[in-house]
């Protein structure tokens, strides 16, 4: 397993090159523009001059050069010098810079991690709480009526998008009922008890926008594969030696059940990196997602780049940690 | 139903047992009107055809069955208390207690994903107040006793580490754990090879000794049955047939049913003073009356050259580690294995499981990449052939799969899973490919309007026609049937290798006969090859190797075979219970050089 | 009194990137800007000069602008301090220049700077700004939202291409405004404190601000109008009917006020047709088939009814308009509305029908095998595609057939010479957008139309005049209004050329846009501009009591 | 030679046609026959209801803007005054298009990689770190550049509404295969190892006739749960891409944008969001219903009765 591990990170190097040139060709190729957004009333002169400042008047390759080392050696390096105090060569060194807001691109992502996490992280947890014993349930009494609601409601959980079922959260909850906030603040620091009130109430409504989306496809998930447990012979074992009926469904069924739902569940985890860029521009929660929404609309390329490849590693990560979870759970499967 | 046995108030009681499925929404009973019961001590079994209800009548007793689409009715009383009608609570407290029970299937029964150890510990703990030191001393003891080599190292160890016969085993000493007044066996070995099918057997008898616990036994094999139950029920389509002491069953049978399923059990050492292959009688299920045996004609050309000859064939499977996947070790699964075949002649291949056999099958029609060794296949020079040719020689050559339902797609009607080997190679129209699988379809007994069926509509038996049909729709020279045979009941076993020696007589056909059943392979063959750990160690014509082994494994493997006579009950074998040894190599493993010693016309024996 | 009233929050629903202003000239980041650095002078809500850091507007009557046009003095008022407690000098101001025409800077707003030989400082309370040629409107460079003071002392090691690098600079710039910044994080949210070296002790009332940033213009009034939660919402561009809806809560107003944006269809005078390839919407291409004939052009503008694109998409936020230069109202000209302004489709009918144009089997007009059949593009926004649908159907009454798109505005704005969807490739028939002018003066605006100013591959697509219209009359007014200095004459002159646009039909203005904000009842002192940031007077903002 | 099979299950199947049987099975699915009544009832409201409520959708009536329903407009009307019956009609016609196109696209792709790569040991690295690579790449910029590429030419060819159909399933289609593929491929490594396979090999079958007719047929399961939520995602991404400027033109009202434009007009006329998120529900649930009916009813292990 381990060996495993390490060669599939080995092959992991070249491939997120690979992919970080693609990335980088394709935002070059796009036709969005970083000053689309300027007032028109900026002469053309002058926007040629903000194009060089930004480097976009070098070719192609000099500008994917330039990133690759920003990233892979400056940026590294700054890390190193801020943890550890020591200065490495002259210490100054061109940092991966964002055009629009022309500050750090890693300090901009540091900045939004927190958000991001909470809101979007907290949602796929609480999708997944709510996803399982749905799923059980679902499964355990299957074509009952709970089975059928369940079904439906999971199946328009998924059809109808968040950007409307967010409006019409807050159009009950905040603005008539005025019970939780539309807006997020990501300023609020949470150090006492009526700090941590406000920061709940703040979350309760993106984070059940995004957990209904959520636990509609994992619940999918978790029936299916409880269906496909329950009939195994081994349930019947469990029973025939005077196992409680809860024990086998919640320890024997349950367990080998999650072992697909978890690695479904660890592929899913980079999409919370990449944060819910409706559910975040609807309540203001200005997360990873909001980010790179508004850095593509920008044709902000450096954040952009940076955003993606970060994202990419992390598909790639997770894909192998997904494969390896399945051999840890699931102590029959061995890479090597 | 009275029973000799019964001087002593009976442990169980079944009375009037009925049990109905709701197939389609509607009641379906399986089991009617079961009556029987068992003493303390006392060993019952009940033998019948495959899907005849013995399992269903098993689950009953357990209440085991889906509770939505089963109705269970009659009475099963467990000393005075009336099962059938407890609470689910109560019930749950009586399996696994007063009545354990071992599953059919060893390899799916075990829960893949706890060790062993805990399972085994569960039993213990759902029904005692027990510290989980204790019951950890108690599984290893339980472990030691069923003969689990160091037991304590295995506590942790999941199941997919023991093999097929040491799961069984574990699943018994699950069953024992709370000590039950009596122990339920649904066959327990039916899918094991002969030596760790005694292994198993020995093992109950002697745990029934010490534990003084009664067993129902479930099988369909009559070897087994004589050897280990004191009466024997038989069941024939969901309904109890005939029951009585073992002996009496065995030699003073009534009901048909019964005698048809005597007279198909192979008997080793039946053919001793025949040279050819022989039928198996067939009975009629409904009179009882057996058909006369037609003898074969020796169809073995010896005089040509041979159909399939194969020198030194050598297949490994390489285990790689590391972090560059470098090569550390090889599985020497077939290793210089040499034979030949000659038209219409039966080449059995024996030997315990994992010895290579399959492998050496598939090896020869490349379906496994040999590593290296030559095979001359009806004048094809198999190693030497391009993807093309390959694909044309494999018409000379079918295989016959272990596990038919296995090797059947369960979305193709077999009217074209029969059919789609001939439209593969162009060989006619679609309308000819109809008409040919049609007349296949009859021959291996089967009707020609079964060709819109799927393959989970037809017994196991039918299926293995199934799979022959499909394999000699190219006209093969040669079939590899590996296993063929060996997890079918014994009248259906019976036909299919009638049916098999038919064909060779019709289409002198040769065979590979890959197996374990040493019965079958004493009927069916003319020649035997026994493999121990990749090679062939003895080889010979069948009177030969079964009159005069010479070899000690070969000599092992008979003594392994269960006798179908109850007058031999109870002696035991004594076999040794050792592991079962591994052809893992390390890399630059070099072989030793074998030598074969002649002991008779065409019977080698490898000198260690 | 200065911090008695607690916390300002003002929500912008496209968020903030950086506080220089300099070096994003984004609306939204020049308008957060103003709460902290602000300009020399600036105009007050009816687009009038007022001096703001300076003792009095210079002109020539004052001596402040000198004979020659050629330069201007501007005295700083005495006693102005930076927030850090740093007097505020005419070094500061000489600095903001150098600043921005730094070589390699990318300045946003160099081209406000433009015809300035240098800018010195006579004494600490002293600027002269010096012209090469003659400047007749001579207010452009230091004043407005676009250009406030940056401080020397913090700007100092970031001038040309290490500007980018001073991230803490250019997120929380020393000013002279009523407020300090207190955190800035991008793109999201802001935080003020008041500044406690504000020149007027009881200002501002507030003592800290927090300007939130992102997600949509509807949720924004929404949090203004329905639910409360915020003070002030920049930028409520929303179906009007939207908008009443959220005011029925009670919690909020709308603040309305008109600059110089006009929403117009800019026509096509060459052909777009793709089989030109290179030659594509240029010059060289040739005449557009159809819209080159003047009936053509002002058919279309005689079907729309301009009232209607005002009610369904910018209620209180517009104007029905026929000219480019809307406003002020010195320039305002009113030569075309009696033709324009009201809907006539039998007038455009018949216009149609006079110059040949008949009518086919599908409805459609053609002449000579042209068919009057036009790709409509305009960027993606709701209330664009509102106006292209009504646009649509009343063209479909005069037999005109349009085939509407429309682009991202990234794309469409961008400007990318690679992509077939600028508005200046004009790879379509009509397109629609806004545009205005900085500060009071259009001269420069008006030079858009000039013939040189045409986008072709030659230059990049870059010029401006994006209906390749070409008028020699049109060259001599607009060069004539450059050399004029007599304000009663250049508004004679600007609307000259503003007529001369419609008339000739080089687009057709459609609405006046105001800015339109919301502001919560409890908020006081508001005062809507469309001449400056909208935030410019935040310091005389209350909490009413 | 005499047969003696006792446990032959007696299975009522007469020589009917494969799919008089599959329609047999099929019928017994409740689920599926409900989501077969309400998708067929879709399909007539959108297809033949345009013929009974002859408004134009892109007729513009401002004087009746944001009304309810009423006799003349059932569904209410718009802010512009465009019909919203005649407009749910028409959006109909291009989400449902636009959806099972794509999703059958996106199948397509994805059934392709997922099978190319759990067949063939050597091409599983490769197609999966493509995988990898589609599922990291940003998605606007992507839309952005192949739109950029292949519009004009598109439109050119085929019209404007053709051309942008096309493109926009391909976008659609291009996006969305990667998770398809993930799972076919688990499952093709999974059938493919069975015993089935190697007999079909040991007949001398060719390898693409092997995938054809004994991998796909045991992956279809999985294949099927992919299609069904495969519309619900071409519907809502193709709603996501005219709210880009990167979908239809603003006259072609497609659910998805209908929704998207009524959603801020929610307290105004709910019946402008209502009855477009109505359908999208409903058609994803019966076709997912519709979907569960088919697997059942190919699965020949479900009996028949
Ligand atoms: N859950 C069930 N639902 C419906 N029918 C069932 C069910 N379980 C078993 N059957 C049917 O009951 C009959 C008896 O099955 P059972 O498993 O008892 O056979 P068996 O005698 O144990 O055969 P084998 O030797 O093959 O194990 C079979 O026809 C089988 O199809
Ligand atoms: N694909 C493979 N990779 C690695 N090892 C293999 C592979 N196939 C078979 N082996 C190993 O080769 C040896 C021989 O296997 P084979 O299947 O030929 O046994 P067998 O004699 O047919 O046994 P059985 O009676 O259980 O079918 C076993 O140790 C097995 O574990
Ligand atoms: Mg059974
Ligand atoms: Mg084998």
């Amino acid at each position: 397993m381990f060996t495993y591990t390490i060669r599939r990170l080995m092959f992991a190097v070249p491939t997120l090159l690979v992919i970080s040139f693609v990335i980088f060709a394709l935002l070059d190729l796009a036709p969005n523009d970083p000053l689309g957004e300027l007032p028109l009333t900026i002469p053309p002169e002058v926007r040629e001059q903000i194009r060089a400042s930004m480097g976009l008047d070098q070719p192609f390759l000099i500008r994917y050069l330039h990133w690759l080392h920003q990233f892979f050696v400056n940026e590294p390096l700054n890390i190193f010098e801020q943890l550890t105090g020591i200065t490495v060569g002259d210490g100054e060194r061109m940092r991966v810079l964002s055009w629009a807001t022309r500050s750090p691109v890693v300090d901009l992502i540091v900045q939004r991690l927190p958000q991001t996490l909470w809101v979007v992280g907290m949602a796929y947890v609480f999708g997944i709480l709510i996803a399982i014993p749905v799923g059980v349930i679902s499964a355990y009494r299957q074509y009952s009526i709970f089975d059928q609601i369940g079904t439906f409601i999971t199946m328009v959980g998924y059809s109808v998008p968040t950007f409307f079922t967010g409006i019409v959260l807050i159009v009950i909850f905040s603005s008539y009922l005025q019970w939780f906030p539309s807006i997020y603040d990501t300023n609020l620091v949470v150090n006492d008890w009526a700090s941590f009130v406000q920061q709940v109430k703040q979350m309760v409504l993106p984070v059940t926008v995004l957990a209904l989306y959520n636990a509609s496809q994992i619940a999918r998930f978790v029936r299916a594969s409880m269906l496909d447990n329950l009939s195994q012979d081994y349930v019947r074992t469990a029973r025939a030696k005077g196992v409680k009926e809860k024990v086998v469904l919640l320890v024997h069924v349950l367990r080998n059940s999650l072992i697909p739902v978890v690695t479904v569940i660890a592929l899913g985890v980079p999409t919370i990196f990449s944060g819910a860029i409706i559910t975040e521009q609807i309540f203001r929660v200005n997360g990873l997602g909001q980010l790179l929404i508004t850095a593509v609309q920008g044709a902000d390329i450096p954040l952009v780049q940076t955003l993606t490849f970060i994202f990419a590693v992390l598909i790639v990560l997770f894909n192998l940690i997904a494969d390896v979870l399945y051999g840890i759970l699931d102590p029959r499967i061995r890479y090597d | 139903m009275t029973s000799n046995a019964s001087d002593k108030s009976p442990i169980l009681r079944v009375e009037n047992l009925t049990t109905s499925f709701r197939v389609n929404g509607q009641w379906r009973s399986v089991v009617r009107n079961m009556s029987f019961s068992i003493a303390p001590r006392e060993t019952v079994a009940i033998v019948g055809e495959s899907g005849s209800g013995k399992s269903v009548t098993s689950l009953s007793i357990m209440r085991l069955l889906p509770r939505s689409s089963s109705k269970i009715e009659g009475k099963v009383l467990l000393g005075d208390q009336e099962l059938l009608a407890l609470p689910e609570e109560r019930m749950r407290q009586v399996r696994g207690n007063d009545i354990s029970m071992i599953f059919q299937e060893p390899m799916t029964s075990l829960n893949p994903i706890f060790p062993i150890g805990k399972q085994i510990a569960e039993a213990l703990t759902v029904h005692q107040d027990i510290s989980s030191a204790a019951a950890k001393a108690e599984v290893i003891r339980l472990l030691e006793k069923v003969r689990i080599p160091n037991a304590k190292g295995r506590f942790d160890e999941y199941p997919h580490q023991f093999s097929g016969g040491m799961r069984q085993r574990v699943m018994i000493a699950m069953a024992l754990a709370s000590r039950p007044k009596l122990l339920i066996a649904d066959e327990p070995t039916t899918a094991l090879d002969v030596t760790i099918q005694g292994q198993i057997l020995d093992l109950i008898k002697e745990l029934q000794d010490e534990e003084g616990m009664s067993v129902l036994f479930i099988t369909h094999d009559m070897g087994v049955v004589a050897e280990i139950a004191d009466r024997t029920i038989v069941m024939f389509r969901g309904e109890q047939v005939e029951s009585g002491a073992t002996d009496d069953i065995f030699h003073r049978g009534q009901h048909p049913y019964t005698r048809a399923l005597l007279a198909a059990v192979p008997r080793l050492g039946s053919m001793k003073d025949r040279s050819l292959p022989l039928r198996f009688p067939v009975v009629d299920v409904q009179s009882g009356e057996a058909q006369p045996m037609a003898e074969v004609t020796d169809t073995v050309a010896k005089t040509k050259t041979p159909i399939l000859d194969v020198r030194d064939l050598t297949t490994r499977f390489a285990i790689r580690s590391g972090i560059l996947g470098r090569q550390t070790g090889a599985v020497h699964a077939v290793e210089k294995v040499s034979f030949q075949l000659f038209e219409g002649e039966t080449l059995s291949l024996v030997g315990e499981s994992g010895c290579g056999k399959s492998t050496t099958g598939r090896s020869v029609t490349r379906l496994i990449e040999p590593s290296s060794g030559e095979v001359t296949l009806d004048g094809y020079n198999v190693m030497g052939l391009d993807r093309t040719t390959l694909r044309t020689m494999r018409r000379s050559i079918q295989m016959v799969f272990q596990d038919p339902f296995a090797s059947l797609n369960p979305r193709m009607s077999i009217g074209s899973a029969v059919m789609e080997p001939f439209i593969e190679h162009r060989l006619g129209s679609k309308s000819e490919a109809r008409d040919k699988a049609a007349d296949l379809l009859v021959k291996v007994g089967l009707s020609p309007d079964m060709m819109s069926r799927y393959p989970h509509e037809f017994s196991g038996g039918q299926r293995q026609r199934i799979a022959i049909a499909r394999a000699l729709m190219l006209d093969p020279k040669v079939i590899v049937a590996d296993e063929a045979v060996s997890a079918l009941d014994v009248s259906i076993k019976a036909q299919v290798c009638n049916l098999l020696l038919d064909l060779q007589q019709s289409l002198n056909l040769a065979y590979l006969f890959i197996s374990h059943d040493m019965a079958v392979v004493e009927r069916v063959s003319h020649r035997v090859a026994v493999m121990y750990l990749g090679e062939i160690v003895e080889i010979g014509p069948r009177a030969a190797i079964f009159e005069n082994p010479q070899h000690p494994y070969t000599k092992k493997l008979m003594a392994a075979v269960p006798v179908p006579d109850p007058s031999r009950r109870n002696i035991k074998r004594n076999l040794s219970i050792e592991e079962i040894k591994s052809p893992v190599r390390p890399t630059g493993f070099v072989p030793p050089v074998r030598e074969y010693r002649q002991v008779g016309e065409g019977h080698l024996v490898q000198v260690a | 009194e200065r911090g008695t009233d607690g916390d300002l929050k003002i929500l912008f629903w496209q968020a903030v990137s950086t506080m220089n202003p300099y070096l994003s000239g984004g609306t939204k980041e020049i308008y957060a800007a103003s709460m902290v650095i602000e300009p020399l002078a600036r105009y007050d809500e009816k687009g009038v000069l007022q001096p703001w850091l300076v003792t009095e507007i210079p002109t020539l009557e004052n001596g402040g602008v000198s004979k020659d046009m050629k330069s201007i003095t501007w005295k700083i008022k005495p006693g102005i301090k930076w927030s850090d407690g740093s007097a505020f000098t005419a070094d500061d101001v000489v600095f903001t220049w150098q600043y921005c025409t730094a070589p390699d800077g990318g300045c946003a707003q160099k081209a406000q700077f433009e015809g300035i030989s240098s800018v010195e400082a006579l004494d600490p309370l002293t600027v002269k700004v010096s012209f090469s040629e003659p400047k007749y409107y001579p207010y452009g460079a230091l004043t407005g939202a676009q250009q406030p003071i940056l401080q020397k002392a913090q700007f100092k090691d970031c001038m040309g291409a290490k500007a980018p690098g001073c991230t803490s600079a250019n997120f929380s710039p020393i000013g002279t405004g009523p407020f300090v910044v207190k955190e800035f994080k991008p793109n999201d949210v802001i935080t003020f404190t008041a500044n406690p070296n504000f020149r007027d002790p009881a200002k501002p009332a507030f003592a800290t601000a927090t300007l939130k940033g992102g997600g949509d213009a509807a949720s924004a009034a929404r949090a203004v109008l329905e639910t409360g939660e915020y003070d002030y919402g920049w930028n409520m561009q929303v179906e009007p009917e939207v908008l009443a809806t959220m005011m029925q809560a009670g919690k909020g107003k709308l603040e309305t006020a008109f600059g110089t944006q006009v929403e117009r269809i800019v026509i096509n005078w060459t052909n777009p047709d793709p089989k030109l390839g290179d030659k594509r919407s240029t010059v060289e291409g040739g005449k557009h088939p159809a819209l080159s004939d003047p009936a053509v052009r002002r058919a279309l503008s005689l079907a729309i009814d301009r009232d209607i694109i005002d009610e369904a998409g910018y209620g209180e936020a517009g104007k029905p308009t026929c000219n480019i230069v809307p406003a002020p109202d010195a320039y305002v000209s009113t030569t075309n509305d009696s033709w324009c302004l009201k809907q006539d489709i039998d007038a455009a009918n018949k216009l149609l029908d006079d110059a040949g144009w008949k009518k086919g089997g599908d409805g459609i007009r053609a002449k000579d095998g042209v068919k009057l059949s036009f790709l409509y593009q305009t960027s993606t926004n709701s209330v664009r595609q509102g106006t292209q649908a009504l646009v649509k159907d009343w063209w479909s009454q005069i037999g005109v057939d349009a085939e509407l798109r429309n682009v991202s505005a990234s794309v469409f704005f961008g400007g990318d010479p690679a992509s077939p969807d600028t508005f200046q490739k004009f790879y379509a028939d009509v397109e629609m957008y806004t545009n205005n002018f900085d500060g009071t003066d259009p001269e420069r605006y008006l030079a858009e139309w000039l013939c040189n100013k045409i986008p072709s591959p030659a230059n990049g697509w870059q010029g401006q005049n994006i209906p390749r219209y070409c008028n020699p009359e049109y060259d001599k007014i607009v060069n004539e209004l450059a050399k004029t200095a007599d304000l009663g004459k250049r508004a004679e002159l600007a609307k000259k050329a503003n007529d001369l646009l419609t008339t000739e039909g080089a687009h057709i203005p459609l609405i006046h846009r105001g800015q339109i904000s919301s502001r919560s009842v409890t908020l006081q002192g508001v005062k809507m501009t469309g001449w400056d940031s909208e935030l410019w007077n935040v310091a005389d903002w209350s909490r009413k009591k | 030679m005499t047969d003696i099979a006792l446990t032959t299950p007696k299975v009522a199947t007469d020589a009917t046609t494969p799919f008089g049987m599959f329609w047999r099975k099929f019928r017994r699915h409740k689920g599926g026959v409900a989501g077969l009544i309400v998708f067929t009832a879709i399909l007539l409201t959108v297809y033949v209801g345009p013929l009974i409520h002859t408004i134009d959708p892109n007729k513009i009536d401002i004087r009746a803007k944001n009304q309810g329903p009423s006799l003349a407009h059932p569904f209410g009307t718009d802010n512009l005054g465009h019909d919203m019956l005649a407009q749910v009609m028409a959006g109909g016609q291009i989400s449902l298009a636009v959806g099972i196109t794509a999703m059958l696209l996106a199948l397509l792709l994805g059934t392709l990689v997922g099978v190319l790569s759990g067949y063939f040991r050597r091409l599983d690295g490769p197609l999966m770190r493509l995988t990898d690579l589609f599922l990291a790449l940003p998605l606007l910029p992507l839309l952005l550049v192949i739109i950029m590429l292949f519009r004009d030419t598109l439109r050119g060819a085929f019209g404007p509404e053709t051309g942008i159909f096309i493109l926009i399933v391909f976008v659609i289609g291009i996006t969305s295969w990667m998770h398809t593929a993930r799972i076919v491929r688990g499952d093709v490594l999974a059938v493919k190892s069975q015993e089935f396979i190697i007999a079909a090999k040991s007949s001398g079958m060719r390898e693409y006739r092997i995938v054809l007719r004994h991998i796909l047929p045991n992956v279809l399961s999985s294949i099927m749960v992919s299609a069904t939520l495969g519309i619900a995602a071409a519907i809502i991404t193709e709603s996501a891409l005219s709210f880009l400027g990167l979908g239809f033109p603003s006259d072609f009202p497609t659910w998805g944008r209908l929704l998207f434009d009524g959603a801020n007009f929610l307290q105004i006329t709910p019946s402008r969001v209502i009855w477009p998120g109505l359908a999208i529900s409903l058609t994803v649930l019966s076709v997912n219903y519709i979907g569960d009916a088919i697997r059942d009813a190919l699965d020949p292990r479900t009996q028949v009765h």
